[in-house]
């Protein structure tokens, strides 16, 4: 059949390549999600792709799957939408750092806390690259870009402190040149139950803020004793000044939004007809 | 005896009662319990509410009018006035017929004792104080009183008092029931004389409901299918989504309240594109906060129903009031070119119709679909045929064909989203461009059916392509869709009403179709004959149908309540006619009065015109 | 002068009188406001009071002050605004738990970013007020609200978690009926240099979710020892299960974006004139 | 001699090049320095780029035209072409005219030989390895390729290959001037002959600029008075905004990038009530999510000016490719009635002072002014000339009276907001229900000049007011402006050319003006006279004028780069007449070409018309 032998080479497009920079980090991303999918042996046809815009944000033209390329900063919600009627669905979602954490920025809290059982992937490359080398909420502080051309006067956000605070249950974060923890954690991301979210350092090539060779220096694993079900200690690694540590910093089992939705529905007895509802209203 | 839906010109019954005051002074409660305990007896009921943004103080009214047949107005004079406190008093006597009743408590209101009405000083608050020791009961008081006037029987009213305060506790409900009748007893005390006895009548047939135009929008929608509402709260649709919430669970479905309408929208296209049917409400502010992703849908071809509920703008401008503003954002609020489809239903029973025929249009033409009501038909709460159910009618999912016809009490289709067949799915084209433009398209699970949906510019397989001549070639694609939604709405039922010899025309769209009916009749009593079309479809507009009647009128109205004509600017461009334009821009809908004045006012001008060219 | 004696009287708005319900709790944080204003002795007409939309919206009716009652969601961005060309006036920034945290959710790590210097005063009741009793991002999991008939399926947001991960410079939490707190924090937030962010339990005693009985009950002062400058020990008061903390969580000093912006205007040399910058682009 | 800015029919010098290959390939950055060059010398220069989404490959090319006289579009035929690879030779070699010049580089580009052309295979790739090692300077060294062509000098060259590459260190600048240098011998190596001598023309009068639609977007603000802009980035409009990050702050100015575009419009209302000139730049997708602000900022009455560099829609659409897509978005884009003012300019230099125009609009009118251009005028670059900064003048903040006039190079009027008189300031009413509807607004910082903006409707000091009077004199109010707008603009200097008694006419708005107006020559050189109109400001329209215009014609063709004729529609709704549509919905603009074959079709028509009827 068909869908299987593809499972097992390759769940990438056979017919959209990938227009990225030669060299950019997003093509790391994409082999360790494709491998991912493979390890986990998902159907494409199960397999739902929504992405925002930006280089990214492309994503989901390159995978053989049902597959939502919809506005800037909208994923998280399209996605909400779509996991709410079809729990069935893997439903992944993926943009970048001006695409999640500046103008959809608000929309990742209330994902949080209806806890939607999905994983939300964000390739920080610290630029808005498709739009051609403009800050993002990730660039530096006084770094020169072309809508700061006399230097950024915003601070960048800690996005995995953000994120902690709005207790999303499975947080990680990881690089995109490191093949054998993006696939770790995207299969345990995608397996959590409830809302994941994988960080992952993507470097641009082109509008490049955080070269590959400088984001080496300062990523460090977190350490090997590190509990991960201890938030305040995930806090205080999130706000290191000295390294940007990798790895899961949270983990915590609760119930998701499917769980919650059922809950509602048994409470409501399900076996009412329209037209009993309609007598209602008599 | 029953209802008898045919209209009808001439009713043995039609009085309107209106009880007005302070919002927050139980003003919609009192006149809700009075509506509804009317509306289990065999006449038809038709309410209209309107009251202040603001939480406390300002002021608020119920008109409630009661007929023997089907009523399309809230009426322009009332037989009966309530009165809470003066400032209720001072905007709402110039409205009280002649000879009417004036109900109103002495220790808040001073009357103008020159005008001749039936005076009923009562102290409503303090009978509620002496009664329940709080003022607050006395909307209940108030309810005694016209149950005394109206003779409407206590049991059927406690069990409505039961209903709506059982939540509060045996202590609330108690209170009440004690204030009703202390109102009643004291209307029989002051020799109020009872007018009619309501109790008399017959009771309703079983297959009427009493709902709001915002719940016709929620039942209809349960009916036509929708499993799926995201939704953010927004007077005056609030209640759409409210009543969504508590019903769609119990029938499988599912509401979501999102953080904005952006992500409202967003979810509804999400949950669109996993194959369900879905909806959000929502009015004005919130309808341009949904620009962004109507465009996407268009572009993505994912059938979505968007209910805007219009109240006074621009901006914030006048929540709880109504207005015909949005049109033409509705039509042409995104930019670049997507189609769309927009409704205007009529009333409260057609809101509940229209809202099916939306889902079956956005189904069938996979793009958004708007239906554009307002205030007035929102909150306005009418007696509405209850449909059969046993006469709903699933369209299969592969037929490209059937005519699907608009829904009604004796037959509802319901349009299933058309899907790819087997063969189609070995070389799957999701934007395959058909000859009606519209393209099967895959469930996410079906194996082989795997495509991309982006907001790009694409090709048939949904890759994107920026190619010259593959955007002109799928903007064609996207825009044929809509010339076969204008097709199959020339195959509609006319919406023409009226001898086609007659030279006056009137035309108007969405709520002011009941008072431009009402007009009609009373402008018919006079011996003015005139030709009515309101049609349903705003965009695309049944083109030839609109030409026909335009054909011979020497003399077109366009009715509308907006400032600037956006319908008379719409049918102007399509049809190069000159209207006589009647607007009315004051947060109030037009009573049958107003446009039956203009209506005469043309009427005299063909007449000095037919003189002047004989 | 009329202006000097209105300050010293009041400086609420001697022609638009609030139309909230009796009881709500926003009397009292108008009362402290306006108290503030006076012990500050700003001159009203260099006061600007930028609110969403909600019953606590209405605040900018209230003074006699230049006022500016937007949309929903965007008073911060609109302050923002305001600000960066108006450093010279007192720019108060007041709207509800749901113009805040929902709508305008995804403004307040921007404004913080920023450090824009100017106070945002959030009253939480715990519910949509103004629309008669929705869920809002407060409102507790499994509560029933008018959206939620059969209980709030989202998990309520951590507020202080949120402001203290976007690294706000002052962050403080009080209640609508501590007149003296309100007072002293207002006080110091408004001559806080940078975003300092007021947020304050309002209840709505018409769609009661959290009534002042309750909050009572649950509310208490941060300890006398407390040390409002480390942020690890702020989170641990703003996760506290048992109490919901009240006082100053977090205080900072940083360059605020006025200071950031005339950075840019002394590096950038501001004498050039418009026909000089023209002739660059011959 | 210098430039000369009246049009002229006939040129001594008039000839296009395209530079075609892959996004990313160097094809914009070697066209623009050879533009650059050129426009250096007394010959207009005109340029005209587009290229794919994508990051890297899919077709990019930059056209560029050079006359003795004043461009007005990029033309139909080029005189020589570039193909850096095989896609870009298919593409572009239809366009190639019959003897004209072809360079290429062999090893990517089989050619056609049976085609009429002068072919030139250099390998550029290979030169650039041989030269600096890398293939990546191969752009640079059809620069030099180019400069052989038409006899550029290199020291100029050098200085412009320094200005750009001089930041990325010496070594690239040396490499790349290495590249030309190679690329120039090659040429006359492989006996490639000069054309022309572009080194001997005179050097450009010093009163030019040489610059794109969006700086002119940017410069205009500048000279405007605009000292804030809050931005979010956006193809095509992203160059605007970081042209005013790079030079407000030289002037004392502001930009602040927001967290989107919403954010971006609220700061920018903020900073207008806070009493500053300010401006937002951004494309159809972010225009959408403004909607909510633009009906705010149209009711609280403050002046915003909002740019939309249209591109390919709907949705995501084509975001590097041109349309006129977002005109009805523009003018019916808000939910309720909010006044506002739309502006079209036709080029770059109109670009200019349309800009400039926008401001003075949106201050003497307080409302939303939206500058529509698109990715054609956008990313042009045209010589443009220097406005006289000796002729700038500031018009009274107290002034109510004062007619401004339509902004030039030779007299630029500069509107203050008007603000309240001290007798005003005793009982201040912020929207004061004047004749003309605009009432004077206190700045932040005037004792007793506080006020209430707010989005509710209000009454005259900004009150909250709900009543229906009161609503609809509001609303007049605001529309009266308009009103006011319409009138100043029916006397601005007269948008149409041609022979009053030609009974053809051509109509067009925005970025065609230029294709339509070299079309008109083309047909005038056949014989064919036509008549043009041109409307900068679309809405309001100059009514009177066009009312005028066509009066006395018999065919009206309307010009669009959109599907469904949004301008078309407009013009039919306000007038009445029936036009031939000509649409282009391709991404691509106009070519005179084009519009040359739309009027000689109706010009057969006319004629057969004439002798039917004769
Ligand atoms: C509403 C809207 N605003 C702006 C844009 C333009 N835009 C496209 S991608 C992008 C930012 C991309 O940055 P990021 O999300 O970090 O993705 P990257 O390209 O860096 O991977 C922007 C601003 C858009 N498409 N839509
Ligand atoms: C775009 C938009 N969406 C929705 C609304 C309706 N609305 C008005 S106030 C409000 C919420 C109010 O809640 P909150 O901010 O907590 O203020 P409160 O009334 O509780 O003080 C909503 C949803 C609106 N005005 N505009
Ligand atoms: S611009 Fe940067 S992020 Fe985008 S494809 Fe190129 S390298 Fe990757
Ligand atoms: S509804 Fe609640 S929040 Fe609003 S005014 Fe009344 S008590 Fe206050
Ligand atoms: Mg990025
Ligand atoms: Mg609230």
């Amino acid at each position: 059949m068909k869908t299987i032998s593809q499972a097992v080479n390759t769940y990438k497009s056979k017919s959209i390549k990938p227009v990225w920079c030669p060299g950019c980090g997003d093509f790391g991303v994409l082999a360790a999600l494709d491998k991912t999918f493979k390890a986990l042996e998902f159907k494409p046809e199960e397999i739902a792709i929504i992405s925002g815009i930006g280089c990214s944000g492309r994503f989901s033209h390159y995978f053989n799957s049902y597959s939502l390329h919809g506005t800037h900063g909208r994923a998280l919600p399209t996605a909400t939408g779509l996991k709410a009627v079809r729990p069935d669905l893997h439903v992944i979602t993926i943009g970048g750092d001006g695409d999640g954490l500046s103008i959809g920025g608000g929309h990742i809290a209330h994902a949080a806390r209806k806890n939607v059982n999905l994983t939300y992937i964000i390739l920080d490359n610290n630029v808005y690259g498709m739009t051609k080398g403009q800050s993002s909420p990730t660039t530096p502080l006084e770094y020169n870009t072309n809508t700061a051309p006399y230097g950024v006067y915003e601070e960048a956000l800690n996005p995995i402190a953000m994120f902690l605070s709005y207790n999303i249950g499975y947080i990680a974060r990881t690089t995109s040149t490191d093949m054998k923890s993006m696939h770790s954690i995207l299969t345990e991301a995608i397996q959590h139950k409830g809302f994941s979210l994988v960080y992952i350092m993507s470097p641009c090539v082109t509008y490049s803020v955080l070269p590959y060779s400088k984001l080496k220096d300062i990523v460090k694993p977190l350490p090997e004793n590190y509990d991960n079900s201890d938030k305040m200690s995930a806090f205080k690694y999130a706000y290191s000044d000295e390294h940007m540590y990798t790895g899961v910093f949270y983990k915590e089992d609760k119930s998701c939004l499917e769980e919650r939705l059922q809950t509602v529905f048994d409470l409501a007895a399900t076996s009412k007809t329209t037209s009993e509802i309609m007598t209602e209203f008599k | 005896m029953g209802k008898v839906s045919k209209p009808k010109l001439k009713s043995k019954i039609d009085f309107i009662i209106r009880v007005a005051g302070e919002g927050g002074e139980g003003v919609m409660s009192c006149g809700e319990l009075f509506a509804k305990a009317v509306a289990r007896t065999s006449y038809h009921v038709f309410t209209f509410i309107t009251y202040p943004t603001e939480m406390k103080g300002g002021y608020a009214m119920t008109q409630i009018r009661i007929k023997d047949i089907t009523i399309y107005s809230m009426g322009s004079f009332v037989d009966c006035l309530v009165a809470f406190n003066q400032e209720a008093y001072d905007k709402s006597s110039p409205y009280l017929k002649e000879g009417g009743i004036l109900i109103y408590d002495p220790e808040f209101t001073v009357i103008d004792d020159s005008k001749n009405f039936i005076n009923y000083p009562i102290p409503f608050s303090k009978i509620s104080v002496d009664t329940i020791g709080r003022p607050l009961g006395k909307n209940v008081v108030v309810l005694g009183i016209l149950s005394h006037l109206y003779g409407l029987e206590h049991p059927g009213l406690e069990k409505l008092i039961n209903d709506r305060y059982g939540s509060k506790g045996e202590k609330v409900v108690a209170g009440n029931i004690k204030a009703l009748k202390a109102g009643a007893s004291a209307a029989k005390e002051m020799g109020v004389t009872t007018v009619m006895d309501l109790s008399k009548s017959e009771a309703a047939a079983e297959d009427y409901m009493f709902i709001s135009g915002n719940q016709a929008v929620a039942l209809g929608a349960i009916a036509a299918g929708c499993r799926f509402s995201a939704g953010y709260p927004l007077t005056p649709s609030t209640s759409i989504f409210e009543t969504l919430s508590k019903y769609l669970p119990l029938v499988g479905g599912k509401t979501i309240q999102m953080e904005d309408e952006i992500a409202a929208i967003s979810a509804i296209i999400g949950a669109s594109f996993g194959g369900e049917k879905v909806i959000t409400p929502t009015s004005g502010p919130g309808l341009q906060l949904m620009a962004e992703q109507m465009s996407l849908a268009s572009m993505l071809e994912l059938p979505i129903v968007i209910v805007d509920v219009q109240r006074g703008g621009p901006s914030t401008g006048l929540p709880t009031k109504t207005e015909q503003g949005d049109m033409k954002f509705a039509v042409y609020g995104s930019a670049g070119e997507s189609p769309r489809i927009i409704l205007a239903p009529t009333g409260v029973e057609d809101t509940f119709y229209q809202t099916i025929r939306a889902f079956n249009l956005a189904e069938k033409y996979q793009m958004p679909v708007i239906l554009l009501t307002d205030q007035s038909i929102g909150y306005r709460k009418a007696t509405v045929k209850m449909p059969n159910f046993a006469k709903i009618f699933m369209v299969d999912k592969y037929d490209r064909k059937t005519k699907v016809k608009i829904p009604n009490a004796e037959h509802i289709d319901l349009v299933q989203r058309q899907i790819p067949t087997e063969e189609e799915l070995l070389d799957y084209k999701r934007y395959k461009d058909t000859k009606t433009g519209i393209s099967p398209v895959a469930r996410p699970g079906t194996p082989e059916g795997q495509y991309l949906a982006t907001g790009l510019e694409h090709d048939e397989y949904g890759k994107t392509n920026q190619e010259p001549d593959n955007h002109l070639k799928m903007s064609k694609k996207r825009f044929r869709k809509l010339d076969e939604v204008s097709k199959a709405f020339e195959k509609n039922p006319i919406e023409t009403y009226g001898d086609p010899n007659v030279r006056i025309g009137i035309m108007g769209w969405g709520s002011t179709e009941g008072a431009i009916r009402e007009a009609r009749y009373l402008a018919e009593l006079e011996g003015v004959k005139i030709r009515h079309i309101h049609p349903h479809t705003i965009s695309p507009l049944p083109e030839r149908q609109i030409s026909k009647f335009l054909h011979r009128l020497k003399h077109l109205i366009i009715v509308e309540e907006n400032l600037t004509g956006q319908f008379a600017h719409f049918i102007k461009a399509k049809f190069g006619v000159k209207p006589i334009e009647v607007h009315k821009c004051e947060g109030m809908p037009f009573t049958a009065d107003e446009i039956y004045n203009a209506i005469m006012k043309v009427a005299r001008i063909a007449d000095e015109d037919n003189i002047t060219s004989s």
